[in-house]
């Protein structure tokens, strides 16, 4: 998924057409201890991050801060405007009138964590409008799941080429950048 | 799996304890306090402790029009749960003695508004819609229940569909009486004001509260080495629940509270003049703890799968709407003479041994899990996203 | 050259777009064209004009460029402080002592003279609008001659050609005339020519009650009422709180007597017996509906039972059938002797006479009326219209002047005087504004606005009032006097010819120990002059006369459908038709707007199928839709005059529908009731009302009582009061508002409903007219509305009614929910708003419980940046009608929500004043517009901070009560209940 | 993952991943029909019909509407709460039904918050258009002016402005990040230069890796635990424009659940007329399956029932309070002028749900068309009621008033209505109406990829 690969980096594919033989041939690959540089499909397979040995996304962690910020300012931020910079008498409501400010409190908790959290996706995925990311297989959006190893050296490159080929994967090759 | 509750001696020993801890209160309250904060306890207990059992129903309820599969692994505990109902049908009939100490509508009145509501806040009829409640209460309740355990021992789908519909004429009757029920029975003590969003604040109420029972029980249960199949994904989903429906309540409070505040219409402000002036600790301490409490402690995602973090929440919970039955009973029948003492916590313990020994006695009628279930092994299987 | 600004934005947008003329063309503004040397005044005006003009231009968004300083200020203008002037109004009917507000020069807003004896300061909807006639753009330019524009010379000299010529007879036709200075130029005019002759005609007459006296007790006058004095008043349909003979001092009177107190809790008892209900009946404690034709025999039978009762005479004869027990009322009025007034609305001189008697018989004479200061107006003698008619059509008339007069529209017999006026050598009309008569006319010699001119005024005897101009003449006009002296030969100014006649014939007669010069600027100053009254009248009947009178009496004959035809309060005879604040000023029974109607009441509308909005069609001819007006007497139908005219400008052509023609003329005089016969043409009107649901519902917004009531209790009918704010608890702190907290209170036993503070406000706060098709869909924007209710029958209702103006809640609704914080709460406690901070989201009126905010729908005041959207359908955003804008108050944009500020524009100057001055504010100093204005001083303002302010004292009070209380709103502007004398009620 | 065999299937027609990719994919890719062509005709003329009336509006001023002194907000806040209230379905949809996990959603999620952007964006175009002075819109913003004026955080209408500027903002970014892997799809199947570069551009450079994948499931999930209370919140919010006031009618706390309630009511009526229509025009009776139907259907009962209740408990309560101005507001929203409004209403909301007890009902997709069409008029007249019919008898009986709205009101709502269309039917054009790779994680293909076996359901 890299961008930008390094001249002499050399990766092995091949695809799958089914989430269950991808799976077990991951469960192999992870078994040999084959680095993996991607694995591609058309659509999420629940656990298979935990097999990839993936780490858990902090996501949510960044949308929680950003939530949090979010609600401190705005509640901050009205206190500050009603009470200090300009108060007034408003249907005879107390200057800070905490139930108030509760409803835009909560949207604005919303839309920062929201907006955190897209943009956090985005920006750590390198994804945007104009982003070009390689496609390895442009079947990939529609039944491949391919599978991509590394192969640096030419010991990796051979083993992943065997273990793929083991697995069932179908055409399975070299792809230098 | 195949597990059946048994009602042992030493659970006996304990709730018979605080059954008697229950009744010795009860004396002492007798003779050293007035008649009318007994009645008022007597109502909170009767209703908290009634809500358990239609939540219980209403829970199996849900999922079984929901079509949904992962509650039948623990779907006999709110089944045991509603087997309290005829108890609590006989304490609201004892209640009835003590009306005129907690309805300021029974007394004598000259009162404009109170006569415009006499058409439906008269004693006749407020026995007569009580017996209704009962009666549909316990008609669909024991129907439920008793087409679940008939599935136990004849695996034909005829029971499953059956309960279908029992489930849906439950729920519609319950989304009125439980409106109506909270209306006579607790709206009614202020009778001067009203909130069109009461019953559903008291519905959310008692079903976060319910859930925390049903959460103690199956944590519970565990503990004695029943249960083992209900895995922490059963739990997560429990504890969702719980974090959901207190996030909900909270909306529920809120909505009240900001609009009665907003206006600032005398009539309904009244209500929370006299909780904020009268019961100042009590009033904030029961949005903390009801909303901030569980909110704090269940939102992260591994948090509900730990049992402790589970029956901690489950527990500030179970307290914490009591107190929010407490609030809405107390001030309107007691002013600001209301406080929690041996009354307040005694008879609340006696009303925890009567409810587990009356459900514990109904779990160890049937089997723990409700094998010929469509649904049960989907149960079993059950991965949360 | 330097510019004047008044404020930033201003300078800002002068030196933005410093484009476009200050004075447009349009205007025809001629500078000293008239040479009578100018005085100091003149100087004033010219140059009050030119600032005027700027402020015009300033107040509605234009840019400045060029503004010409005061070389020399004149010591008592200062820019941007109003002058006030003492002046007169009198239309011919109506007469008034008004102070005029002129700021920089032009006068925008009337105010009744506090020393003023007849209103005490308060003023009526006509007199308050007339400002708005003096920039009527329908207003003459200049003289005419055969409708081409000539100037004042060659028209003079045509003139005097004609009328030296004429082979028959001149007339001076005008409308009534209280002014002995204009007497005496007509006099003086009348004996140049030989064969001359000055008619007075008022279109609505009551020269009956001067013919009365005349044949009971040889006085040719009208008496001085003294409804302060009547402790029960007998009102034959006379609605004398609305429009008979002098309303606003009758008000005043009226409701002396009628405001109980703790400590003297008497009340005068008002019965009214009438066809129509009337503001007046509407009023009333006891209202009694009968058929105009039926009075007389009313009348008869109780003056018979008082001649009986009396040991005068005893009546034997046959007495016409009463439709009411009259011995109840007989029996009041003779427990209230010498306490009593009878007055009758008819105009019947055997009616007028039976009145007389019956108010001899009480003893009234003396005490409740007196004919020590009789009045002047009403002098119109309904016969010599009919022979001036007559002898035009037999060409013994040359030419007629017409003075304030239209009978082209108001005379009964249209096509007799039009047949006739073919007959003339010449006409000449004086008419400052185009009217029916004028367009006919050979000439036309506009004269002045009556605040452009020099007069006086004699209302009663002893009793004057100066007027004089508040402005140069805007327009190429001339005073109708000087017009007639020209005529006469006489080159004279009729200020000085004022002036003159005063030092030779009131200086003396006043007895004054001023010289002459302090003596006039005195009364000018002060605008009236009281000269003790002469002598002591006191009338006598001989024993005869009352059994003569009964004796001869001609009954009219009872119709199966009688028509009356009344004046409107709001619009009057006819002469204010162009007005638009006046004919967007409600009804004050029907609220309707903008038309008349035939008011049916609703037992016989529904016998006869008839509909609010049916049109029908009375005698084969006259359309007209129906009203069902509860209270209406059934088998009547009452229709305004005043309506329908053909001429004189936008607001007055085409709205509604001339009834003057079916105005009966019976042995000399007219009648305004006759039988018709109506019905259904099948076609349906809209009528605009501003108000669509007439029953309270049951809800305790007006909080009554009767006065035995309330002798028991001083609370009674407010009993919920005290429950109510017992409640009123809060989830929150109130605000104190720390200096003033300005609050309204408004005695509902006093209010009389008559709409004058709804013109007063309008005149004020610069708001907008909007038309009829704009109220028709319920966008009137008045800032104050009089609501009324009918209770019980709604054949024979009780009628309750409540201004209701922004009730500046401490708790206020609207404030919550603007989104941008466009209306807040001020220091002071006055619920604001903030024109240029308005978005417009009208949610602030959807949260007011009180609806008393108005919204601008479209551009009403062409102030919007938008072009060619203004909706103005009587062109008050030209130049002219403009300058009548209050430049203390902005002019507000469409789209923007606005509301009764309180007058903060008069709050604050009240407060500088006192600041410079170095001094405490005193209670009672700020009077709000509509306070101001009020004939019956109904409305307190002040500071509710202050103890002792006669506010707090109202707040205080055991009545007082706020509107919707319950809703925790805590309003500032509070309500005393209304009471009512319904003891001892047959 | 086990699926008991009592269930319905989800997809049938048993479909292979390829099968999925190209059914749904087609409409985007082939030529639209004369279906196609006759609807964004009539819409986009409706739309400029719209644009006319908006002209109006703002040229001449409010005063074109029927409002008048008593009643500020007729045809356009009813029309701003009817589309927002459409609107909640949408993220209902694809947040709630995610939370708990119903499987039966991804055949629908897609459209549904298309639906909700566009619901949104007309709903929005009411607020603004219903202000006196439009052009100073941007006073609602509180930003830094040289008066130091800030807005009145205490206004409903400006809790408004936050919330639905959030909600648009948060349902485009949950509906674009769910879209993107099957823009990808798009990406990779293009074939003209142009629909490659349009969706190489639109699909962000989605390119399927495991790391997207895990990053993307956490953001919907996280999403969705946003957007579930922030759908509560923003009708609850729109509840309170009215709520907090003290207009009888309008003052009642029952109103924010109440509103949710309606709103996804009326949401999935109207997802109902929509899905209807386009699995019969888009031939996608496979994905779109009488299941689904049915299973809206049974939410519809639900959230009927709830309005329902919400109906009896107001009306109950209002003689309960023993208030005469809330009897009186209720008396005359039966009994009124407005009546037929309040039958309407009631007939449409409360009685022609109840059918769908019948499941021959349920599952019958004329008749489920015909209710959601009945649904979604019930709602807005219940809107209406709400409004017009609590302000124009109010407190005081003088002012009470009547409401007809003008050609341009209309105009305005019928220009929304063509907005809507063109926005969807442009949607159904380039977007894929079905979210692909979700409908592919709920469908089991056998391993053997001959024989298709499949399954899943709902939990």
């Amino acid at each position: 998924m890299k961008n930008n690969i390094k001249e002499d980096k050399k990766l092995v594919s091949g695809y799958y057409e089914h989430p269950d033989d991808l799976i077990d041939a991951v469960r192999v690959i992870r078994e040999k201890e084959l680095p993996i540089e991607d694995i591609f499909t058309p659509f999420p397979i629940h656990g298979l991050d935990e097999i990839a040995g993936l780490r858990k996304s902090r996501i949510p962690t960044l949308g929680f801060i950003f939530g949090l910020i979010g609600s401190i300012s705005a509640f901050g931020f009205m206190t500050w405007v009603f009470t200090v910079d300009y108060p007034l008498i408003i249907g005879g409501k107390p200057y800070f009138s905490v139930p108030a400010f509760i409803p835009i409190t909560f949207e604005v908790t919303i839309l920062f964590a929201a907006l955190a959290m897209v943009f956090g996706f985005l920006i750590r995925s390198k994804l945007g409008m104009g982003a070009k990311n390689r496609i390895y297989d442009k079947k990939i959006t529609d039944d491949h799941f391919l599978v991509l190893l590394k192969g640096d050296s030419s010991t990796l490159l051979e083993s992943a080429k065997q273990v793929l080929s083991a697995t069932g994967a179908m055409d399975v090759k070299i792809i230098e950048d | 799996m195949d597990q059946t509750f048994e009602f042992k001696q030493k659970y006996k020993v304990v709730l018979a304890v605080l059954l008697g801890i229950g009744i010795l209160s009860l004396v002492y309250s007798i003779f050293s306090v007035e008649s009318g904060r007994i009645w008022a306890n007597v109502l909170l207990n009767n209703i908290y402790f009634l809500a358990f059992a239609l939540i219980g129903f209403v829970f199996i309820s849900v999922h079984i029009v929901g079509q949904a599969g992962w509650h039948t692994s623990i779907q006999r505990i709110p089944e045991a749960m509603g087997s309290f109902l005829p108890v609590a049908a006989v304490l609201m009939a004892i209640l009835l003695f003590g009306m005129h100490d907690i309805y300021h509508w029974t007394h004598e009145h000259h009162d404009p508004i109170l006569e415009g509501k006499a058409a439906y806040l008269n004693a006749p009829f407020f026995i007569i819609r009580m017996v209704i409640y009962f009666g549909g209460w316990i008609f669909f309740g024991w129907k439920l229940r008793s087409l679940s355990v008939k599935s136990d021992l004849d695996p034909d789908l005829k029971y499953f569909k059956k309960s279908i519909y029992y489930a849906g004429a439950f729920l519609v009757f319950f989304a009125i009486t439980s409106s109506t029920a909270s209306w006579d029975w607790i709206m009614s003590i202020d009778a001067h004001w009203y909130s069109t969003i009461f019953g559903w604040y008291i519905f959310i109420s008692i079903f976060v509260s319910g859930i925390a029972v049903i959460i103690l029980l199956v944590i519970f249960l565990q503990s004695q080495g029943y249960m083992s199949h209900v895995n922490k994904e059963h739990l997560h989903d429990l504890g969702k629940y719980l974090f959901g429906f207190s996030v909900f309540w909270m909306y529920l409070w809120f909505s009240q509270y900001m609009l009665i505040w907003y206006a600032n219409i005398p009539e309904e402000t009244v209500y929370f003049i006299q909780r904020i002036e009268e019961y100042n600790f009590l009033f904030y301490g029961n949005f903390l703890i009801n909303f901030f409490a569980p909110f704090l402690i269940l939102i992260h995602r591994k948090a509900p799968r730990l049992k402790r973090v589970m029956v901690i929440g489950a527990i500030i919970v179970f307290i914490g709407h009591w107190i929010d039955l407490y609030l809405a009973i107390m001030p309107g029948v007691l002013g600001d003479k209301a406080s929690i003492g041996i009354t307040e916590i005694g008879l609340t313990i006696g009303y925890v041994g009567l409810f587990l020994w009356v459900v514990f006695r109904s779990l160890a009628k049937a089997k723990l899990v409700p094998v010929n279930h469509p649904f049960f092994k989907e149960s079993l299987e059950y991965h949360n996203l | 050259m330097k510019i004047y600004w008044k404020g930033f934005e201003e300078l800002r947008e002068a030196n933005d777009k410093a484009t476009g003329n200050e004075f447009p063309h349009e205007l025809p503004i001629v500078l000293n064209k008239q040479s009578k040397g100018s005085s100091r005044r003149d100087f004033l005006k010219t140059f009050g004009f030119t600032i005027a003009g700027a402020t015009i231009a300033a107040s509605c968004e234009r840019p400045i460029t060029k503004a010409i300083p005061f070389l020399i200020k004149p010591e008592e203008i200062i820019p941007g402080k109003s002058n006030y002037y003492a002046s007169t109004f009198f239309d011919g009917e109506l007469h008034q002592s008004i102070l005029v507000k002129v700021r920089d020069g032009r006068p925008i807003k009337i105010e009744g003279n506090d020393l003023a004896p007849m209103s005490n300061g308060g003023t009526n909807g006509i007199v308050q609008g007339s400002v708005l006639e003096l920039y009527d753009n329908n207003r003459y330019r200049g003289p005419l001659s055969h409708g081409e524009e000539v100037s004042w010379e060659d028209l003079d000299k045509k003139i005097s050609e004609q009328m030296a010529g004429a082979d028959g007879k001149i007339v001076l036709l005008s409308g009534g005339i209280i002014s002995p200075t204009t007497n005496n130029s007509i006099k003086e005019f009348l004996s140049a020519y030989d064969n001359s002759e000055h008619i007075v005609y008022d279109p609505v007459s009551h020269n009956s009650i001067r013919e009365a006296n005349h044949q009971v007790f040889g006085l040719n006058s009208i008496p001085e009422y003294r409804f302060d004095k009547a402790e029960v008043i007998l009102s034959f349909g006379a609605d004398f709180l609305g429009t008979w003979i002098s309303p606003t001092e009758f008000s005043f009177q009226y409701i002396q007597n009628r405001k109980p107190t703790e400590d003297n809790p008497a009340m005068s008892r008002h019965i009214q017996i009438e066809s129509g209900m009337s503001m007046t009946g509407s009023n009333a404690d006891q209202r009694i509906t009968i058929k105009p034709s039926r009075e007389k025999a009313i009348l008869a039978n109780l003056l018979a039972f008082l001649i009986n009762e009396s040991e005068l005479d005893s009546f034997t004869g046959k007495l016409p059938e009463s439709p009411i027990d009259i011995k109840v009322l007989a029996e009041e009025l003779l427990n209230h002797k010498n306490k009593s007034l009878v007055i009758c609305g008819s105009n019947d001189t055997e009616s007028q006479m039976m009145v007389n008697g019956i108010n001899y018989l009480l003893g009234s004479y003396g005490n409740t009326i007196n004919f020590d200061r009789s009045l002047h107006s009403c002098q119109g003698v309904d016969s010599s219209i009919e022979n001036l008619v007559k002898e035009m059509n037999e060409g013994k008339v040359s030419g007629i002047i017409f003075y304030n007069s239209n009978p082209a529209y108001d005379y009964s017999d249209r096509d007799a005087f039009l047949k006739g006026f073919q007959n003339l050598d010449f006409s000449i009309s004086l008419s400052y504004t185009t009217d029916e008569t004028s367009k006919l006319c050979q000439f036309v010699c506009p004269d002045h606005h009556f605040l452009e001119s020099w007069n006086d005024a004699e209302p009663k005897d002893g009793l004057f009032s100066l007027c004089q101009p508040a402005i140069r003449n805007i327009f190429n006009t001339r005073q109708a006097q000087e017009s007639l002296l020209t005529w006469t030969g006489k080159d004279v100014a009729f200020d000085d010819y004022l002036k003159k006649f005063w030092e030779e014939n009131i200086y003396p007669l006043s007895g004054s120990d001023m010289d002459f010069r302090a003596f006039w600027n005195k009364y000018l100053h002060d605008g009236i002059l009281e000269i003790p009254a002469s002598s002591k009248l006191k009338p006598s009947i001989g024993s005869g006369q009352l059994l003569e009178i009964l004796g001869s009496l001609a009954l009219e004959k009872e119709g199966e459908t009688e028509l009356i035809l009344y004046t409107p309060v709001s619009v009057g005879t006819g002469k204010h038709a162009n007005n638009p604040w006046l004919q967007e000023n409600p009804d004050p029974v029907s609220k309707v707007v903008w038309d008349n109607y035939a008011a049916v009441s609703p037992k016989y509308a529904d016998e006869n199928g008839l509909n609010t909005g049916d049109v029908i069609k009375i005698n084969g001819k006259y359309e007209i839709p129906v009203l069902l007006q509860p209270g209406q007497m059934y088998g009547t139908i009452s229709v305004a005059l005043g309506y329908g005219r053909e001429e004189g400008g936008k607001a007055s052509i085409g709205t509604g529908r001339n009834f003057y023609p079916l105005v009966r003329t019976e042995k000399g005089q007219r009648k305004y009731f006759s039988t018709v016969e109506f019905e259904k043409t099948g076609k349906t009107y809209d009528l605009a009302s501003t108000q669509m649901h007439h029953s309270m519902e049951g809800r305790a917004l007006i909080r009554e009582t009767n006065l035995d009531e309330y002798k028991k209790d001083p609370a009674a009918g407010n009993e919920i009061h005290e429950e109510i704010e017992l409640r009123l608890d809060s989830l929150y702190e109130k605000h104190e508002f720390a200096g003033h907290h300005w609050g309204l209170s408004v005695d509902l036993s006093s209010c009389t409903g008559c709409n004058a503070c709804v013109v007063a406000c309008n005149a004020e706060n610069n708001v907008p007219v909007v038309g009829k098709e704009q109220v028709k869909l319920g966008r009137e924007m008045h800032w104050i509305r009089i609501d009324r209710y009918y209770s019980g029958d709604p054949e024979s209702p009780e009628v309750l009614r409540q201004p209701v103006m922004c009730q500046h809640c401490d708790n206020a609704p609207c404030e919550n929910v603007c989104p941008v914080a466009a209306t807040t709460r001020s220091s002071e406690g006055v619920n604001q708003m903030i024109y240029n901070r308005c978005v417009g989201t009208r949610y602030c009126n959807n949260n007011c419980p009180y609806k008393v905010r108005r919204f601008n729908w479209f551009d009403f005041n062409k102030a919007d940046s938008i072009p060619k959207n203004t909706v103005d359908p009587f062109d008050l955003t030209l130049d002219l009608p403009r300058m009548v804008l209050n430049p203390d108050v902005t002019v507000r944009a469409k789209g923007v929500m606005e509301k009764c500020t309180f007058c903060l524009q008069r709050v604050q100057e009240k407060k500088l004043n006192a600041k410079l001055e170095d001094r405490v504010l005193e209670d009672g100093e700020i009077k709000t517009a509509c306070q101001q204005v009020c004939p019956t001083q109904a409305l307190t303002f002040g500071d509710l901070n202050d103890e002792n302010s006669d506010l707090s004292k109202h707040v205080r009070n055991p009545r007082n009560y706020h509107l919707l209380e319950e809703i925790h709103t805590l309003p500032s502007v509070s309500y005393l209940t209304k009471i009512r004398n319904k003891s001892g009620e047959a | 993952m086990y699926v008991s065999p009592v269930r319905e299937t989800l997809i049938t027609g048993n479909k292979t991943y390829k099968d999925v990719t190209n059914d749904i994919s087609n409409p985007v890719e082939g030529k639209p029909g004369k279906f196609w062509y006759l609807g964004i005709t009539i819409s986009v003329i409706a739309l400029f019909f719209g644009l006319f009336a908006t002209i109006i509006t703002i040229w001449y001023g409010i005063g074109t509407w029927g409002l008048n002194k008593t009643i500020g907000w007729g045809f356009s806040i009813t029309t701003f709460v009817w589309w927002i209230g459409i609107g909640h379905a949408g993220t209902f949809i694809s947040a709630i039904l995610l939370l708990f996990r119903q499987r039966w959603r991804t055949s629908i999620n897609r459209a549904a918050e298309a639906m909700t952007i566009f619901a949104v964006l007309c709903a929005s175009v009411f607020p603004l258009i219903h202000m006196g002075r439009i052009l100073l819109f941007f006073f609602m913003f509180p930003y830094p002016n040289t008066r130091h004026l800030w807005v009145n955080f205490n206004s409903p209408l400006l809790w408004d402005v936050f919330a639905i500027t959030t909600y648009f903002i948060v349902s485009l970014l949950f509906w674009y990040m769910g879209l993107l892997p099957d823009l990808g799809s798009l990406r990779d199947r293009a074939k003209t230069r142009m629909r490659k570069i349009s969706y190489r551009l639109l699909s962000f450079g989605w390119t399927g890796s495991m790391k997207h994948w895990q990053r993307h499931e956490i953001l919907s999930l996280m999403l969705a635990g946003l957007a579930a209370p922030l759908v509560l919140s923003v009708h609850s919010i729109v509840s309170f424009d009215f709520a907090t006031s003290v207009i009888p009618g309008w003052h009642t706390t029952i109103f924010p659940p109440y509103f949710v309630a309606g709103a996804i009511f009326s949401g999935f009526a109207m997802v109902q007329t929509l899905m209807i229509i386009t699995r019969k025009a888009l031939h996608l009776e496979n994905y779109i399956t009488l299941g689904h139907i049915s299973s809206m259907n049974k939410i519809i009962i639900l959230t009927g029932s709830i309005v329902g209740v919400a109906y009896l408990t107001e009306l109950f309560m209002a003689w309960y309070s023993g208030v005469e101005y809330e009897h009186y507001a209720f008396i005359n929203r039966a009994t009124g002028p407005y009546w037929f409004a309040y039958w309407i209403m009631m007939t449409c909301n409360v009685v022609s749900p109840q059918l769908f007890w019948f499941k021959k009902i349920r599952r019958n997709p004329m008749i489920t068309f015909v209710i959601s069409i009945f649904i979604n008029i019930g709602m807005w007249f219940e809107r209406f009621v709400i409004i017009v019919t609590s302000l124009h008898r109010d407190y005081l009986p003088s002012s009470w008033s009547i409401y007809k709205p003008t050609i341009i009101e209309i105009g305005l709502f019928i220009g929304t209505l063509g907005l809507f269309f063109t926005g969807y039917f442009l949607f159904i054009k380039f977007f894929p109406v079905i979210a692909i790779a979700e409908v592919k994680s709920i469908i089991i293909v056998d391993r053997s990829k001959k024989q298709v076996k499949n399954a899943d359901s709902e939990k």
